[in-house]
């Protein structure tokens, strides 16, 4: 088991230092094989460590392994040593599968690139870090792979280096994050000094009896792993990057920025829980930003003209519902719509790209139109994914993992109604919005006929993932549908149950509500982008449109704020006033030099005169003395 | 007996290579590399028979130089020299490699000064007599000046005076204040000595300490750049050629940074510790305004000479922090440090051979003609950014946690460092490698030597980076002995780890303290 | 017997020092330049004298001796100095004689 | 016998005041002459006739002379007009303040002088004579030495050498 859990990242790992070492060697036929491969090994060994961890569940709660010795100095002790718990294995086993199907789509995906074997590299290298991350023990190792991540997401963003936009996305994305990862950094040097560990469980049984709840150290450290969580998972402050970083190819945008990587943050407060269980004013702000980032991320979802950009805000909106359920205290919850999301998302962005790469990278969804004709199982697939998102009830396992979310953010102990309100208008926003791309995209009269019929490498992975989005969510049905809590049994060994709070409302009533709620939304959006599209033509082009596009301008306002300031600062001084210091010598040097020689003008009756003035100087201070 | 040899076999070696100089541009070449490396050599066999782990001297020789006076040519080794000069040893022999193309005119004369700093460097890092470390502090400057000022590029007299006089100045007023310090010892003990190890327990008045530490302070602060007095770094490295600012970046700063640890700390314990905030201020200072100054620049060079000037920023932080952790922190940034912006310096290099031009916005899309280059370009910006799982993550991580056990505000200040850091390494990848080619240059990717040289660099970052241990046993006796004795270790935040009872409040009166203040 | 006191016949002595140094300070012409300095000259020997009657010792007469001496022989050369300078610039101008100027102006 | 003291004094004085400010070169000199002649009869007042004598016969006589010869031989002390130019009296201020200031220090230094009373031996020319050759002698001959340099010298730079051009300077 322990061989197991070591070798699941090390593969990946292995496969990168292959391609980026002999990349150039390879064709593109052995260079893919070997990408995919080694994620579909780790695949393979998540499944087996799964099943031996699921076969010893009521026992051992958790295997650990020690590779080697890294850090060590004065009394500090950080060692590379992976360990697997039931929250862990959850992520492995989604990164892993996720993964691996993205690895196949892309081998066809990227045919038509140069560079294959390096994107390969850069995917390999990124699922190894992911699963770092998520495996490691202690706080320093999750930390690496935390930053692993940060780095794979810019190299890949920026992977058709060519154009200096994809560039500068790349480095928006790695520059925010990377302020994100400094206040983490910051929370995890509070931990150390205060309890001389870095290893993750022991550091939470000491912040449970060292500090007591709501105390000032447990806040500001708390608060400070939330910046960070904020920072990767692009939430309300820090989301800006997320939108640009569709510049990167859309496997990329599939497995980064939809499945794996933006929920890293999620991954962080729920292996942290003890600690944000004691600051219960952090856990209100996560609920609250949560809301918020899905309201504000519906809402420019709407306004968005761009298919990934689309995908893009309805991800960040899907981590703000995840986050609203960590907020609210419901930690199984959040990680089972971690689950689902990272199956559906991955859909949407894989079936985009290809509608993308048919229309010979058309990305204007209103230029598209009759792709339900030209190519239906593309329709089909993205349909399902479409409706798993906007929750469909009873069919899609979208409505299974978000509606609890719904429910706890009224129901748990700490949720409220306003909290109801925003997760309830935000479903319905998201299944406008999806809605519209669906109908905008799949039916009308096809305006751009497609270059070629995707091959099975990508139509495959698609069927996969189309069925787990639908089939998924049976795992874990609400109260009112039966005691069937397959997934929160497995997650409840290592995070806490949620508290339910009496509320007077049935569960069923809510359910309801949702059901409701969806439909309206999908008929709203049939009728404005289908049947008469010029109701939404007033809406298309006028100013709230462009609010919304541009984000509620947050750009705009973290430009004016913080970037235009830094390069005016940099660019006062480029040169650097200290130079002044010795430039400012030299001249005096100068100065003295032409003041004193104009005392050799050669003229006796001047050498003379200086001759009396020095004897009378001297008398005079000879009499003063 | 091997510490002389080592200097010695360095010293022959310039004069061999001098002498040679006049047959052919080879032979110079061939006998830097073969004294460098036997140098290497020799320490690898001595310090691994004789690695004593308790922070005694490894190594120690004493010999009469002018008894009168009471010196003596005193070189000792332990766990902290003997890294540094391995590093040295080490870069010496890549920046003669590197070397092996460019520098065509006068080659004998070239490697010449370069095997005299190298002895320099080395005399440095060994001697325990303060005149002797006079001695090799003045040896390194001069042939430094020369090299900056005859193979430099276009204003190169300008940067080498301006080198010349900061460090001369500055090495002047720490000979003043060692002889003060002598002169005290003297007045004191009755004995007159240079000798390190008696002057350590000197006692003497605050006021004269601090005046004679300010001395030392002089010489290491300007050495190390520190912001007001680091005006001769980006000049000196611009101009210098490939193999001198190698050296200049990777062992000259560390004279400095070891300077501070070796000799001022121990000998100026209660001074030190009063200096300790204004230092950790300077240091923190250092690294937003070097990193600010490195985003404007268009120079590829100087943009990575105000990174260093950042990076020593957290030098000079851990140095003030005075606990264990902040000082492994230190020794691994002097070497993760020279190893990263010794291979961005020679990248700038290998740049500036092929396009001959440091002007970063003629440079752009060179990723699509120099793969291989980009790549090792990419992975050294990255270093220099701090991404763990390479060597400059450890140093920063262990220097930012040692500063914050010692003051809570100067390590979060320089935590924005990282930020910054991030900032203008990405902009050297963006500018240099990513984007359009603006010019059409038709250049060659890495030849075998320049390639063998990258990986070599780029297989040691990583390995510090993952396997930092070796490092840090070799240091931590030294350490560990340097600080003992040292008041505001006692003073500073409890180091062993007793953890402060069962109170329910923070168990970190004094740091929870300093947050309520805020 | 001559009882003017001391201080009189030095501030005398020194009164016509200072009319030599006026006459050395402002006159232009070389050879009132050398007659100002014979002025200093003898004022200097005048206060020896003063002095050596004063103490009664007779080394102020002695170094009055002296001093004539070097007075001729100053004179002698600085005139012949005078006709070299009035031979080559034609003028006794003293600032025209100014080649020891420092020319990097 | 103080009176004779005080008028050889102001006819000293304002004969030098004189020769310093005449512009024809003879007159000064003339005036120079009268000076000197002043100074010896007050160093006969001072009961020192030897020195009074050699002062009449060398400084007078001899040094005058010269200076006289000199500028007569090349009529070069005449030229009115620029001496004028160069006599206008803006010139005489600076270093007559000067003058003034030094005034001001000789008097404040002599008077802040406690010289004792004067010792009543006898002082004759005997033993001025006496002490030349028996402490001074050594002083006497270098000064002889002296004169001699002074003479070759003198003859050296006085005399019209035909132009020789240097070897390498050129002029």
């Amino acid at each position: 088991m322990e061989t197991c859990i070591a070798l699941i990242p090390l593969i990946p790992l292995l496969g990168f230092l292959i391609l980026a070492v002999a990349g150039g060697k390879f064709d593109r036929k052995t260079a893919g094989y070997i990408g995919a491969g080694s994620v579909g090994i780790s695949l393979v060994l998540a499944l087996i460590a799964g099943a031996l961890f699921l076969r010893s569940l009521p026992g051992v709660s958790s295997y650990s392994v020690s590779l080697w010795e890294w850090i060590s100095a004065g009394e500090l002790r950080a060692d590379m040593s992976f360990s697997l718990d039931s929250l862990s294995l959850v992520f492995c086993i989604v990164i892993t599968f996720v993964g691996f199907l993205i690895h196949v789509y892309s081998i066809e995906f990227m045919s038509g690139d140069e560079g294959f074997s390096r994107f390969f590299a850069y995917m390999n290298l990124f699922v190894g870090s992911m699963l770092i991350l998520v495996l490691a023990d202690n706080i320093l190792l999750l930390y690496f792979g935390w930053e692993g991540v940060g780095l794979c997401s810019y190299l890949l963003i920026g992977f058709w280096y060519k154009e200096p936009e994809n560039g500068y996305a790349a480095r928006k994305a790695f520059i925010v994050t990377r302020i994100g990862d400094t206040a983490m950094i910051i929370g995890i040097f509070i931990l150390f000094v205060n309890f001389r560990t870095f290893h993750l469980d022991e550091l939470m049984l000491q912040v449970n009896d060292k500090w007591s709840v709501g105390s000032p150290l447990a806040v500001i450290t708390a608060a400070l792993l939330l910046f960070g969580a904020l920072g990767k998972s692009a939430q309300l402050p820090l989301q800006t990057w997320l939108p640009d970083a569709m510049a990167g190819p859309s496997p990329v945008s599939a497995l980064i920025h939809a499945a794996t990587m933006v929920t890293a943050g999620v991954y962080l407060i729920a292996r942290c829980h003890v600690l944000f269980n004691l600051a219960p004013v952090v856990m209100t702000a996560i609920a609250i930003i949560g809301a918020l980032t899905l309201l504000i991320a519906g809402f420019s979802a709407l306004g968005q003209h761009d298919l990934k950009r689309i995908l893009a805000y309805s991800t960040i909106s899907q981590i703000g519902y995840m986050f609203l359920a960590l907020g609210v205290g419901a930690w199984s919850a959040a990680i089972f719509h971690f689950m689902i999301h990272a199956f559906f998302k991955a859909l949407l962005f894989l079936a985009g790209g290809v509608v993308i790469l048919v229309l010979k990278e058309e990305h204007d969804i209103f230029r598209m139109g009759g792709m339900k004709k030209e190519m239906p199982l593309i329709f089909f697939t993205f349909l399902a994914g479409s409706a798993s998102l906007s929750a469909l009830p009873l069919v899609t396992a979208g409505f299974y993992s978000k509606d609890p979310i719904l429910w706890y953010s009224f129901s748990s102990v700490t949720g409220n109604f306003w909290l109801w309100i925003a997760a309830f208008t935000g479903a319905f926003l998201t299944t406008l919005y999806t809605f519209r791309l669906v109908f905008v995209v799949f039916f009308g009269e096809t305006k751009l006929k497609p270059s070629f019929q995707p091959g099975k490498l990508m139509t495959v992975p698609l069927a996969i993932l189309a069925f787990f989005s639908i089939v998924a969510g049976f795992i874990e049905l609400p109260e009112s549908f039966g005691r069937f809590h397959l997934f929160s049994s497995l997650a409840e060994n290592t995070l806490p149950a949620v508290t339910v709070r009496e509320t007077g409302y049935p569960e069923t009533l809510f359910q309801l509500l949702s059901a409701l709620i969806v439909f309206a939304g999908i008929y709203l959006a049939y009728l404005a982008y289908y049947k008469k599209p010029s109701m939404s033509e007033s809406f298309e082009h006028g100013r709230i449109h462009r609010f919304f596009e541009s984000g509620f301008g947050f750009d705009r306002l973290y430009d004016v704020l913080l970037v235009n300031p830094l390069v005016w600062l940099s660019a006062i001084n480029r040169n650097d006033i200290f130079d002044w210091l010795n430039i400012g010598l030299a001249r005096l040097t100068v100065l003295g030099n032409r003041l004193f020689s104009l005392t050799q003008n050669g003229k006796l009756r001047w050498y003379v005169m200086s001759f009396t003035i020095g004897i009378v100087l001297i008398l005079t201070y000879m009499i003063l003395r | 007996m091997i510490l002389a040899y080592l200097i010695l076999i360095l010293l022959a070696g310039s004069l061999l290579a001098l002498l040679t100089g006049r047959k052919g541009n080879l032979w110079p070449r061939v006998i830097s590399v073969a004294a460098v490396s036997l140098d290497l050599v020799l320490l690898i066999i001595f310090s691994s028979s004789v690695s004593g782990t308790d922070g005694k001297w490894l190594m120690d020789l004493q010999l009469e130089w002018i008894p009168r006076f009471g010196i003596s040519l005193h070189l000792a080794l332990d766990g902290l020299s003997l890294v540094m000069v391995l590093l040295t040893l080490f870069l010496g022999i890549i920046s003669v490699v590197i070397s092996w193309k460019e520098i065509n005119s006068r080659v004998g004369f070239f490697h010449f000064n370069l095997l005299l700093i190298l002895a320099g460097i080395i005399g440095v890092f060994l001697s325990l007599d303060l005149f002797l470390f006079y001695f090799f502090w003045e040896m390194m400057l001069v042939p430094m000046y020369f090299m900056i000022g005859i193979w430099g590029h276009e204003n190169r007299t300008a940067a080498s005076y301006k080198f010349f006089l900061y460090t001369q100045a500055s090495g002047l007023l720490m000979f003043i204040a060692i002889l003060a310090l002598v002169f005290v010892h003297e007045s004191t003990s009755g004995t007159l000595t240079f000798d390190y190890v008696q002057l350590l327990g000197l006692e003497m008045p605050a006021a004269k300490e601090l005046l004679i530490m300010s001395g030392f302070l002089a010489a290491f602060l300007v050495k190390l750049p520190v912001v007001p007095l680091h005006n001769w770094l980006p000049d000196a490295h611009s101009q210098a050629p490939t193999a001198g600012s190698v050296i200049l970046a990777a062992l000259l700063l560390k004279t400095g940074a070891y300077g501070l640890i070796r000799f001022v700390v121990p000998l100026f314990p209660s001074a030190s510790a009063a200096f300790a905030p204004v230092g950790m201020g300077l240091g923190v200072i250092g690294i937003l305004y070097g990193a600010k100054l490195a985003f404007a620049q268009t120079d590829l060079k100087r943009l990575v000479a105000y990174t260093s000037v950042s990076h020593m920023g957290f030098v000079i932080l851990g140095v003030f922090a005075f606990n264990v952790i902040a000082y492994q922190g230190v020794v691994m940034q002097m070497i993760a440090h020279a190893i990263s912006t010794g291979a961005l310096f020679i990248l700038a290099g290998q740049l500036y051979e092929r396009i001959h031009t440091r002007d970063m916005d003629q440079m752009g899309g060179l990723w699509e003609k120099t793969p291989v280059m980009g790549a090792i370009g990419m992975i050294f910006s990255l270093a220099s950014l701090g991404l763990p799982g390479l060597a400059n993550f450890v140093a920063e991580l262990l220097t930012l946690l040692g500063t914050f056990k010692a003051s809570v505000l100067m390590a979060s200040l320089a935590c924005l460092g990282l930020v910054a850091a991030t900032i203008y390494s990405l902009r050297i990848v963006q500018k240099v490698f990513f984007g359009k080619m603006n010019h059409e240059w038709e250049i060659a990717d890495l030849n075998l030597r320049e390639k063998i040289v990258s990986a070599v660099l780029v297989v040691l970052v990583v390995a510090l980076g993952l396997f930092p241990r070796p490092v840090l046993n070799l240091a931590g006796p030294a350490i560990i002995k340097t600080l003992d004795s040292h008041p505001a270790q006692l003073t500073g935040l409890p180091d062993s780890g007793k953890s402060a009872g069962n109170g329910k409040t923070a168990s970190f009166n004094q740091l929870s303290g300093m947050f309520k203040k805020h | 017997m001559l009882t003017v006191p001391i201080e009189t016949m030095l501030i005398f002595a020194g009164l016509l020092f200072l009319i030599g140094l006026v006459g050395l300070l402002t006159r232009r012409n070389l050879i009132f330049m050398l007659m100002s300095i014979e002025i200093m000259f003898n004022s200097a020997g005048l206060v020896f004298i003063i002095a050596g009657r004063h103490w009664k010792q007779a080394d102020g007469q002695v170094m009055f001796i002296f001093i004539l001496a070097v007075a001729a022989v100053e004179v002698a050369i600085g005139l012949a100095l005078l006709l070299q300078v009035y031979h080559h610039y034609k003028t006794l101008d003293a600032d025209s004689v100014g080649k020891l100027k420092d020319n990097n102006q | 016998m103080n009176f004779f003291f005080y008028l050889a004094a102001a006819i000293a004085l304002i004969s030098t005041i004189m020769a310093i400010s005449g512009r024809n070169a003879i007159h000064a000199l003339l005036n120079l002459i009268i000076s000197l002649l002043a100074v010896s009869v007050i160093f006969y007042l001072l009961d020192a006739p030897f020195i009074a004598a050699l002062e009449v016969i060398i400084y007078a006589g001899a040094i005058m002379v010269l200076f006289i010869f000199v500028t007569m031989m090349l009529n070069i002390g005449t030229e009115k007009k620029i001496e004028k130019r160069w006599l206008n009296p803006r010139v005489w201020i600076v270093p007559s303040i000067l003058a003034a200031l030094l005034l001001v220090d000789f008097i404040l230094i002599i008077n802040g002088l406690q010289i004792p009373e004067p010792v009543d031996e006898t002082l004759n020319t005997k033993q001025v004579g006496i002490s030349l050759f028996s402490t001074y002698v050594l002083a006497v001959e270098i000064a002889g030495i002296l004169l001699m340099a002074g003479v070759i010298g003198a003859y050296h730079l006085g005399s019209q050498k035909k132009k020789v051009t240097h070897r390498f300077l050129k002029k």
